[in-house]
């Protein structure tokens, strides 16, 4: 595959996270990094603790130990709307649009954050507010076209079908410009076509805006088509971590899929 | 025929912007304003004016100040009459102790008491929900009526509590024609309506409904709650206690806490789901039907000649109001506005519906 | 098409109340409004105070033809203790009748506050028989209120004067159980007042409307075990406090209601637990007068009547009756100045401000021992200040004083220089009584 | 000491009158997650309908039409006991219809028969109990049935509607004036331990009795709901709507139940309130005194009602009478909801209600 954006350096490095639920561990000890520009999959059997990774890094959950560092700033806890403000747009496994609005709002609350007009000026929408509303327009409808949606862009979400919701999250995911884009089973339920549209749209986003992506999917044509490395997580450990080859011939990942005991 | 939006094309993003993107509608609306600024003053008597377009019009601020707050950021408040029983006193005190204060600064001044009573109650919005939150704002509801009628300073000492507003006196004319108050409420409520549709269709509105329609995404794609919630408390109540003002100075003219009371909230949460959640349009008709409803329903059967007794008519109005609100429920949950907007899609097709 | 539809929908919205209202009047009528509550927390009072009034009027129209020939058109309107739809009520109500409305009794003293900015610009005079503002009652600033057979601040007068003649109070400790409203609220400045002349202390206590939780005010005086409670409460707050009050055993005879305490619907829910109590009387209950004999042949031997028949005589009836003579009262008096046909407002109110009561001419009107003689003038809107303390026996009202009247040359004062503050408030030009006629 | 024991107790019992009122709401929020504020009214209804068919002073028709719900209250009870016990042998369809009508004309001649003289308590207690749950299957029927799956507030309103609904129908077809309710409840003051404390710790035996039947009426469900079929079903909703309909636990029916039951407590709230206060139109507001006792004790809680209810009392009372004099009176109103929000920020789902875990 040839891309215009080499893989660069470390952007998020996790290292040794534990999280635990009340007596339920959901990480131990996990350890990886991702590098930018590069499409990075999670992957591991159902309750492996892939979901709690993603949420982890983008500050829902809180660790018991471990740190995060992003864009060479460590943390060891933070809000969501700070990790949001730092650069990381994420999608969710039960699509989390606001359903209320329209696929056009729902793109531009990913746009929220780089709004900043004055309240007076908003109350009666001019100058710099309805400047900035008009800028920030045209950059998601940017986004609508390159995603395919624009027919409907005035339709309430709540009313959409399920692989045109996931669309529009990626979409508001994308709005916000991101550097790291968490994207948990972006193609959970959908039909083949769907799917091929949906590799198309992460691979384009990758390539175009040079974002870099972490991706946690059941699809292992997919996971292995698309990403560059590979974290494979089961029972809230680490047991394996490389390119995708690599991955697949690794005889623990072998064992739980197959659900060997240990 | 004549709802035809064919041939009408939005070429910028600037028009497609509009609050009323089709030209019949803009034509609607502004004939709708030259009724209400040249029409009615002219044909109205003033019985209309006092005891229904007053109220109707003072009502529709404080059911957009609610709106806002439940229909927009997904926060039931059942303390609405405590806040407009701030923006009331709030007024009546400027307005007693600073009495050289233009009226219109008093009312904006009055709101901005409010909007800051209303974030100290919003604050508990960040860990309670629901109907929790729902019923936790009844404190404030409580605690705001006790404040007013017990701490004397509020009411300037007046031995029975009850109190009285000067004169409205605006850059040196004195209004108290019927008529004059209906265009001073028009023009506030018409300013009201203007800035609240900006603000909701801007950042914070988007920012209000992220957190209506699911709070935990929108915290995640970085709307900070803190801000998002407590931003609508403050405006929801600045319209509410602006509202609450007028309802004091305008209509009632001479008051007491109770007529804040707890049912002032109900029927204010009446309106704003009757009419419609997240609707500017909807509060308006809320407004309309929850002020109309009582009066027509108590004269009908006289003007039907039908004898009933008074107190008959007054528990038949409660029933025909309790079955008329479940009705509309069942008929259309998201309320008149809805029903409006489905009428207005029937009429975009007419006569060809498919 | 859209526009039309629309200014459809809002023309009927908006008409319908109006077309209601604009009805053709027919020319020889005199209308009075009548703002009651026949339902909700203050319907038990409410309810009889209204029946009152209705079978008054009813009677009159049946008996007479109505007032000089005039047939009486009574319009009730149900407010529900609430100022908002009191304001509203009478707002409908003000224009209505071919000379608007004759004059206006709000029953309730926050829609009275609310009124009496309203009544000056309408010229309606308002009716406040034994409630309503108590500087009200200096007519040279209030012109248009008129709080016959006395005020608040009258009755809390009385009240103390009846206490105090049992024994000095100094020393003593007197609590007010008040309803939170400004009507409870009015007798505080004068109770406070005496508190300091006569040397006792006193406790105000509140009760949130409508007065159904009132456990804590009651173990609190138990606890204080005050000398004598008085009693400032309406609708079912009344009842609730004797309830109370026997529940924690204070003396029922130690309680002292107001007027507006004091009625059957107050002390019947108690049971025996009322026994003992004692209230201020403005007149006494009872089917016994020359007017009953007239509702009763002219309405319920007829099978109309509002009431239920063994309810006619009851004390907030009775209080509705006289409610409604003083105000036909005042429209004869005007009558006989301006020409025996419909008042208007202003004229009425001239009719109230010289109204002259005589005892024979209550014997004439059959209020013979319901109502004691009155006369109001330009300075004074209250007519009479007079009241008897009543004491439930179990079964009925007795009197247990003659009639107390309340110290003039004290309350004048107060109330000349409350009434001074509201027109300096209100850039209000007294009028100068000695000058009017 | 003596005083200060007097208000604790005092408030105590307050609580178990608020406890009453709020197991209503538990009830059906618990079955349905209707949050239904339509519970004051239905006190007020209850008592209403009770008082007043023991007065005496109604037409016969008001008599006759509730002897002919008794009567079809009765067939009804008897039909599902007959069902239960020789399903074979039971009735079909329009036969039971036909046995229950029939039982419904039973009652209306015996009504008719008895003539307008008032009802002795122990019929005027089943029959208030059967309109009751005639209301019940209204509410199901015209209300809760066409509003399936909307919004929870969507339904809050809808139960505000209600609430306007039957305050104005009571009020209509029983009356608006302050009754009377006397079943032979002792009202007197008692005085306890009068030889420790001067002048003793006043309980009044109105309370106590009330005290007894919260504790009673607690039992009771808790043996409905642990023991019988249907409690058992009740549960199994509560807990999840959709796994419970998919075991073939139908759920209108329910809610019929749930809401019946709802109207037993309020008929017992009704009853207690009634006859502390008298019957009038105020005592649909105790509702708003169990809201606090809900959000304190959780929605989801009946030992939440109970207790938040007990604490809610004896807090507010102590509040009115210690802190009251500072604040100038009349605080135990916004005191109750206050202390109720100030646990709530430590607990945001109440005392004894559910976690809220939050998913995404």
């Amino acid at each position: 595959m040839q891309r215009t954006r080499p893989v660069g350096d470390v952007l998020l490095k996790v290292d040794d996270i534990t999280l635990s639920f009340g007596g339920v561990q959901a990480l131990s000890g996990v350890s990886f990094d991702i590098r930018k520009h590069e499409i990075r999959a999670i992957i591991g059997p159902n309750g492996a603790g892939k979901s709690s990774m993603l949420n982890v890094i983008n500050g829902f959950y809180h660790p018991q130990q471990g740190q995060i560092t992003f864009k060479g700033q460590t943390r060891k806890q933070m809000r969501p709307h700070e990790a949001a403000a730092q650069g990381i747009a994420r999608t969710f496994q039960n699509i989390a649009l606001f359903r209320g609005m329209s696929t056009l709002d729902n793109i531009m609350t990913g746009r929220l954050l780089k709004m900043r007009s004055n309240f007076l000026f908003q109350l009666a929408w001019t100058g710099p507010a309805e400047q900035e509303e008009t800028r920030h327009r045209e950059f998601v409808e940017h986004i609508i076209d390159f995603l395919e949606i624009q027919s409907i862009r005035k339709t309430p979400v709540g009313q959409l079908p399920y692989g045109l919701q996931k669309r529009v999250e990626l979409g508001r995911a994308l709005a916000a410009e991101p550097e790291l884009l968490l994207l948990d089973e972006p193609m959970a339920g959908m039909n083949v076509e769907e799917k091929e549209d949906m590799c198309r749209f992460i691979l384009d986003v990758n390539d175009e805006f040079g974002t870099t992506i972490a991706l946690i999917e059941h699809d292992m044509g997919v996971v292995m088509d698309l990403s560059d490395r590979v974290v494979v997580l089961d029972y809230g450990r680490k047991i394996a971590d490389g390119t995708p080859d690599h991955v697949r011939g690794e005889q623990k990942v072998i064992d739980a899929y197959l659900g060997v005991s240990h | 025929m004549i709802y035809r939006e064919a041939g009408q094309f939005k070429t910028t993003y600037r028009a497609d912007q509009a609050v009323f993107p089709i030209l019949q509608d803009r034509i609607a609306i502004l004939l709708i304003l030259a009724v209400a600024f040249i029409g009615v003053p002219a044909l109205a008597s003033d019985y209309l004016f006092l005891a229904i377009l007053i109220p109707f019009l003072i009502l529709s601020m404080a059911a957009i100040g609610l709106n806002i707050l439940v229909g927009y950021c997904g926060q039931i408040s059942l303390g609405t009459g405590g806040f407009m029983a701030v923006g009331a006193y709030a007024a009546y005190n400027i307005a007693l102790r600073v009495p050289e204060l233009n009226l219109l600064i008093v009312f904006l001044l009055a709101g901005g008491c409010a909007a800051l009573v209303g974030v100290l109650f919003g604050i508990p919005s960040l860990r309670i929900k629901g109907f929790y939150l729902a019923v936790a704002t009844l404190a404030a509801q409580f605690f705001l009526d006790w404040l007013f009628s017990r701490v004397g300073w509020f009411t300037n000492y007046t031995a029975s509590g009850s109190v009285t507003a000067p004169q409205l006196k605006f850059f040196g004319y004195i209004v108290h024609a019927p008529t004059g108050k209906y265009l001073l409420c028009l023009c506030l409520v018409t300013v009201a309506a203007v800035v609240a549709k900006n603000l909701v269709r801007g950042r914070l509105g988007r920012s209000w409904m992220a957190i209506r329609d699911m709070d935990i995404a929108a915290e995640i794609i970085g709307i900070r709650p803190l801000q998002a919630k407590l931003s609508a408390f403050a405006v929801s109540s600045f319209f509410i206690g602006v509202s609450g003002a007028l309802w004091a100075f305008v209509y009632l003219e001479s008051w007491e806490p109770l007529a804040f009371d707890i049912n002032r909230s109900f029927s204010l949460l009446f309106m704003v789901i009757i009419g419609g959640l997240g609707s500017i349009l909807g509060c308006f008709l809320g407004a309309a039907f929850i002020t109309i409803m009582p009066i027509f329903l108590n004269q009908v059967p006289a003007a039907l000649g039908i004898p009933l007794s008074t107190a008959t008519v007054s528990h038949l109005e409660f029933m025909i109001f309790g079955a008329l609100i479940v009705f509309f429920l069942i008929v259309e949950p998201h309320g008149l506005a809805r029903l409006w907007a489905i009428g207005k899609q029937k009429l975009r097709l007419w006569p060809f519906p498919h | 098409m859209k526009l039309s539809r629309i200014s459809a929908i809002a023309a009927v919205a908006m008409t319908m109340p109006l077309a209601v209202v604009g009805e053709a009047a027919a020319q020889n009528e005199q209308f009075i409004p009548s703002l009651v509550y026949r339902t909700g927390a203050y319907a038990p009072n409410g309810i009889p105070f209204a029946n009152g009034v209705n079978d008054y009027m009813a009677m009159l129209n049946d008996r007479d033809g109505g007032v000089n020939g005039v047939k009486i058109v009574l319009e009730e309107c149900e407010t529900g203790y609430a100022t908002d739809r009191g304001v509203e009520c009478y707002e409908r109500l003000k224009g209505k009748g071919p000379t608007g409305a004759a004059a206006v009794s709000p029953l309730s003293t926050g829609i009275t506050f609310a009124l009496t900015e309203k009544a000056p610009a309408d010229k309606i005079p308002l009716l406040t028989m034994g409630y309503g503002r108590s500087e009200s009652a200096d007519g040279s600033v209030f012109s248009w209120n008129f709080p016959l057979l006395g005020t608040y601040w009258s009755a809390a007068d009385i009240l103390i004067q009846h206490v105090a003649k049992k024994g000095s109070l100094k020393g003593k400790k007197i609590v007010l159980v008040y309803h939170d409203s400004p009507y409870g609220k009015e007798p505080i400045p004068v109770l406070q007042d005496h508190a300091k002349k006569h040397g006792y202390t006193f406790e105000p206590i509140p009760v949130t409307h409508p007065g159904v939780e009132q456990k804590a005010v009651w173990l609190k005086i138990r606890q204080g075990r005050p000398d004598y409670v008085f009693l400032w409460g309406w609708g079912v707050m009344n009842s609730t406090s004797i309830k109370e009050a026997a529940a924690v055993n204070y003396p029922r005879d130690k309680m002292y209601g107001v007027w507006w305490s004091g009625a059957e619907p107050d002390v019947l829910p108690a049971g025996d637990g009322a026994k003992g109590y004692n209230a201020l009387a403005l007149h006494p209950a009872g089917t016994v007068y020359e007017v009953h004999k007239d509702v009763f042949k002219h309405l319920y031997d007829k099978g109309k009547g509002m009431a239920k028949r063994d309810e006619v005589g009851h004390v907030l009836y009775n209080r509705g009756l006289i409610n409604a003579m003083l105000t036909i009262e005042a429209i004869k008096t005007a009558q006989a100045k301006f020409g025996k046909k419909p008042m208007t407002g202003d004229q009425v109110r001239w009719g109230f401000e010289n109204l002259n009561l005589t005892a024979a001419h209550i014997k004439a009107l059959g209020f013979d021992g319901l109502v004691s003689p009155l006369k109001v003038s330009c300075a004074d809107h209250e007519g009479a200040r007079k009241a008897r303390i009543q004491q439930w026996d179990g079964k009925q009202w007795v009197y247990t004083t003659e009639w107390i009247e309340a110290d003039t040359k004290y309350l004048r004062p107060k109330m000349e220089a409350a009434a001074k503050a509201y027109a300096a408030e209100k850039k209000i030009e007294a009028r100068n009584c000695a000058k009017q006629s | 000491m003596g005083p200060f024991i007097e208000v604790v107790l005092g408030g105590l019992l307050a609580g178990v009158l608020y406890s009453l009122v709020a197991l209503g709401f538990v009830l059906i929020f618990k079955a349905s997650g209707v949050f239904n504020f339509a519970q004051g009214a239905m006190v007020l209804f209850a008592a209403l309908s009770l008082v007043r068919l023991m007065s005496g002073e109604l037409s016969a028709v008001h008599y006759w039409g509730a002897a002919a719900v008794l009567g079809v209250a009765v067939g009804y009870v008897l039909l599902l006991f007959w069902r239960r016990a020789r399903p074979a042998a039971a009735p079909g369809r329009g036969a039971s219809w036909g046995l229950i009508g029939v039982f419904g004309l039973i009652g209306a001649a015996l009504a008719a028969l008895h003539g307008t003289a008032g009802w002795s308590g122990w019929v005027a207690i089943p029959a208030t109990a059967a309109i009751m749950g005639l209301l019940a299957v209204a509410i199901e029927r015209l209300v809760l049935r066409p509003l399936v799956n909307q919004e929870p507030i969507i339904l809050f309103m809808a139960t505000i509607g209600i609430t306007f609904f039957i305050d104005g129908f009571g009020q209509t077809i029983w009356g608006s004036e302050i009754y009377t309710l006397d079943l032979g409840i002792p009202k007197d003051p008692m005085f306890l331990l009068e030889s420790v404390f001067e002048g003793g710790i006043l309980v009044n035996k109105l309370d106590i009795f009330a005290a007894a039947i919260a504790g009673v009426l607690v039992a009771v469900l808790a043996v409905f709901f642990q023991k019988t079929r249907i409690g058992r079903a009740l549960r199994a909703v509560a807990d999840d709507h959709q796994a419970a309909q998919s075991v073939g636990i139908p759920l209108n029916q329910i809610w019929i139940i749930v809401w019946t039951v709802a109207g037993f407590v309020a008929l017992v709230a009704g009853i207690v309130w009634g006859s502390a206060l008298g019957v009038q139109f105020s005592i649909a507001l105790v509702a708003l005194k169990a809201l606090p006792v809900l959000i304190l004790g959780g929605f989801t809680s009946v030992p939440g009602a109970i207790i938040g209810g007990l604490i809610i009392g004896m807090g507010e009372k102590l509040a009115e009478v210690y802190l009251g004099p500072v604040l100038g009176g009349g605080i135990e109103n916004w005191f109750a909801y206050m202390l109720a929000l100030i646990v709530l920020l430590f607990r945001p789902q109440g005392l004894f209600g559910e976690r809220i875990i939050e998913r995404i």
